[in-house]
């Protein structure tokens, strides 16, 4: 088994998620479709790793992506958490003010 | 062992790629978030047919104990409707460098120390091919040792990045009382 | 490859005890449903509105300081790992210090929790017009 | 490196097996493994209502079979003969999933469960860390089951629920954290194989820093397992029952099975990390598969003394508040914690590895002669 069924999994996480960022009307709905992206861009550093015999560096860059998807989730969610209070909806039509 | 490798690839194949198909397509945001967590759990069983346990285990941790459970937070904190009008400029004051004496000390205090490691490190005191590599096998040690060896920048700015955005998303999402808001 | 076996057979097992009991459990069980008996239990009387409600955002400060603390311990647990053996190599001291500067800007963070006070539950958190009167940042 | 029970076996019996032979001892393993848990998590039942029963002068069930100690078989079949309400306006895809989810979960740590040092299903090189990423997802399953129900008690319930599984989340994974620190590895038997039989070689007498971090690791777990005086998810007098209110029959039986192992599991990890694992003095273990069960029998014994400990604190104690509870858990336990794991890399360095007890034979060593 080679490294293609790995890129072919990967490249379809990487199209779901563009489609829900792309297609989804939902602020949350956006950032689960970020999180798959960032997921698929991990998946293909893992496999790099195992099949072009590299060192472990792809893990180390696989654990930074995880981390700061995290980290992006948090303030993520935070502002969307700030925006609903202030506009009553996540919907990202309705974020058209840098300034309420 | 080369089937066994195929059917565990195909099943968290199947569960990433079903999963986030579900996500595109669900109708129910809570639902796209469960769906979500079987992909996620379906790559870090992609990972173990990579061989990176530590990987693996980390998106368990980190997706599954924290950022699922982050998202159906935010869901059920927005999920709601008529919340009365809130009318506040992101709760931001004032700007959050504006810190007093103290802050500027720890500041200082802490980028001294970063810099006083880095270049203790940086200068050559440890690469990792100086380390016998033979005596670290498996993966995690492997991770480790790149994490204070050769990634240390890397692994000293994720814990500050980190802090930024520990400060940044509690300055943002805090609440404040609507006594604010009436005023 | 094999040493993952057992965590995918456990999880088939899971599913089987799962499945297994559920369908017996279908095969014995009655089911006579009633419009009453299908009806959230609010202590006798008629559910009022929905429970899917929006909830205080102190639940995800929790959350968000969870988060953070959680990733950071993800990261330290591979340097943790090799922190003995880098003793033993005698270079321990570089991997202490990068440790100890990891750990105290993660304290930093929660001392600014602390001191903003999102880590209280209860009357957690100063008004402004609390600040303003009482001329604090 | 990576063991498991059929490496194991392969060395002992001399025989290598091909992949029928290791998937079929693999399964069988696993499935006694969790058949013991189950079993275990029925019994958990039964040994709370008798202990609770002792604690107060009562007799406790004493009815089905001698002593009353078939009473889990009877409360099975009751669970098996109920009906299967599904309330009219809950999210049924949902409501159907999270007593799956957390059952799935807590099934799923125990393939890194240090039963003994051959017998072990798989000693992951990342053990003890596996073990955090599979139980948490019983946090999910718990919030998820609480969301679905569509019942403010279940909601409430849920919510609490999960804050409280992820807020001691940290001050336990920190401890857990020292702990490695101390033995070098993550893997099972890294960690366990570290210590030795006699308390002297506990880990929980390495240093004071671990000697106050057992104490945190176990009101941490008993936060996380949602176990009284930290009941506050299902507290029955203030939330109806909690994130289960409106399950019932199996359903309901799955998300309570779950609990019971998933409180054994962390008493096992508890006495794995801190109180010597299966470790057996006089070099026993060296004598093949006797050996091997004589750590399996320590290994319990260890585990059930624990889980003992865990129903006595429940009807000793009375129950916190909510706000207590996210005090004690920010405030305390995770400073201290903190501390815990500063200072123990503090004495790694400083005394080279050497635990409390080494250095006080050094010293008395040294002072004699």
């Amino acid at each position: 088994m080679g490294i293609i069924p790995y890129i072919v999994v990967s490249s379809i996480l990487f199209i779901c998620g563009i489609i829900v960022m792309i297609a989804r009307k939902n602020i949350i709905a956006i950032l689960l479709g970020i999180e798959l992206v960032l997921n698929a861009a991990a998946l293909n550093f893992v496999a790099f790793t195992k099949f072009n015999n590299m060192n472990i560096d792809g893990h180390v860059f696989a654990l930074f992506i995880i981390l700061v998807a995290a980290a992006e989730a948090a303030v993520g969610l935070a502002i969307v958490i700030r925006f609903f209070q202030v506009r009553e909806s996540i919907h990202i039509d309705s974020a058209t003010q840098l300034q309420s | 062992m080369n089937m066994f490798l195929m059917i565990i690839f195909t099943l968290s194949a199947f569960l990433a790629v079903g999963g986030a198909l579900s996500v595109a397509f669900a109708k129910n945001l809570i639902h796209a978030c469960v769906y979500l967590l079987f992909s996620l759990i379906g790559v870090a069983g992609l990972y173990l047919t990579l061989g990176a346990e530590f990987v693996a285990a980390t998106q368990l941790v980190v997706y599954v104990g924290g950022v699922v459970v982050l998202l159906l937070f935010a869901i059920m904190l927005t999920g709601g409707s008529n919340l009365h009008h809130v009318t506040s400029r992101f709760g931001l004051e004032s700007t959050p460098l504006m810190g007093n004496l103290r802050t500027y000390i720890m500041g200082i205090v802490t980028a001294l120390l970063l810099i006083a490691v880095l270049c203790n490190v940086l200068q050559g005191s440890i690469s990792a091919s100086a380390v016998v590599e033979s005596k670290f096998s498996s993966t995690v040690e492997q991770i480790g040792v790149k994490l204070v060896t050769d990634h240390i920048l890397a692994f000293e700015i994720s814990s500050v990045l980190l802090l930024g955005a520990l400060v940044g998303a509690a300055i943002i999402a805090r609440p404040y009382r609507s006594s604010e808001t009436e005023n | 490859m094999d040493v993952y076996l057992p965590i995918f057979l456990l999880i088939f097992i899971a599913l089987l005890i799962i499945f297994g009991a559920l369908i017996l459990s279908y095969l014995i069980r009655p089911s006579n449903p009633s419009l009453i008996k299908q009806t959230a239990y609010e202590c006798g009387e008629l559910p009022v509105g929905t429970a899917w409600a929006n909830f205080n955002v102190r639940f995800y400060v929790v959350a968000l300081v969870f988060i953070i603390f959680d990733v950071e311990s993800a990261l330290m647990f591979p340097v943790v790992a090799v922190y003995k053996r880098f003793l033993q190599l005698g270079s321990g001291g570089a991997v202490l210090l990068s440790l100890l500067v990891f750990i105290g800007v993660l304290i930093q963070g929660v001392i600014y929790c602390w001191r903003k006070g999102d880590l209280d539950w209860i009357k957690s958190y100063r008004t402004s017009s609390d600040v303003r009167a009482k001329g604090l940042k | 490196m990576n063991e498991t029970i059929v490496s194991y076996l392969g060395e002992t019996l001399g025989y290598s097996f091909n992949w029928a032979g290791t998937l079929a001892i693999f399964f069988i393993a696993s499935l006694v493994l969790a058949s013991i848990m189950a079993l275990i998590g029925g019994l958990g039942t039964y040994a709370e209502r008798k202990i609770s029963a002792d604690i107060q002068m009562r007799y406790g069930p004493n009815r089905v079979g001698p002593y009353g100690i078939l009473q889990f078989l009877a409360d099975g079949v009751k669970m098996l003969l109920k009906e299967d309400c599904i309330p009219r306006d809950s999210d049924r895809f949902i409501f159907k999933l999270s007593p799956m989810l957390c059952l799935v979960g807590v099934l799923a740590s125990l393939a890194v469960l240090p039963t003994s040092s051959g017998f072990i299903l798989a000693n992951l090189n990342v053990g003890i860390f596996y073990l955090l990423g599979a139980t948490s997802v019983v946090g999910v399953g718990i919030f998820l089951g609480g969301y679905s129900s569509n019942s403010k008690w279940a909601m409430l319930g849920g919510m609490r629920g999960a804050a409280q599984i992820i807020s001691y989340e940290v001050p336990v994974t920190l401890t857990i954290l020292s702990i490695v620190l101390i033995a070098g590895g993550l893997s099972m038997n890294t960690l366990v194989g570290g210590q030795g039989a006699f308390p002297n070689d506990w880990y929980i007498f390495h240093n004071p820093f671990s000697f106050i971090g057992f104490f945190v690791y176990f009101i941490g777990s008993l936060a996380e397992t949602n176990r009284a005086p930290f009941d506050i998810p299902e507290a029955e007098s203030e939330l109806v029952s909690g994130y289960h209110t409106e399950f019932s029959g199996m359903r309901f039986a799955f998300f309570a099975l779950s609990e019971y192992i998933e409180v054994f599991v962390l008493c096992a990890i508890a006495a794995a990390l801190f109180l010597g694992g299966y470790n057996i003095p006089f070099g026993l273990q060296e004598h093949g598969l006797l050996g091997q069960l004589l750590q399996l029998a320590v290994f319990f014994t260890k585990s059930f003394f624990l889980y003992y400990v865990v129903i006595w604190i429940r009807w000793t104690l009375p129950r916190m508040r909510v706000d207590h509870l996210m005090i004690l858990c920010w405030k305390y336990l995770t400073p201290i914690a903190l501390l815990n794991l500063v200072g123990t890399a503090v004495w790694m360095y400083c005394f080279d590895g050497k635990s409390f007890y080494m250095i006080l034979k050094q010293l008395f060593v040294a002072s004699g002669q």
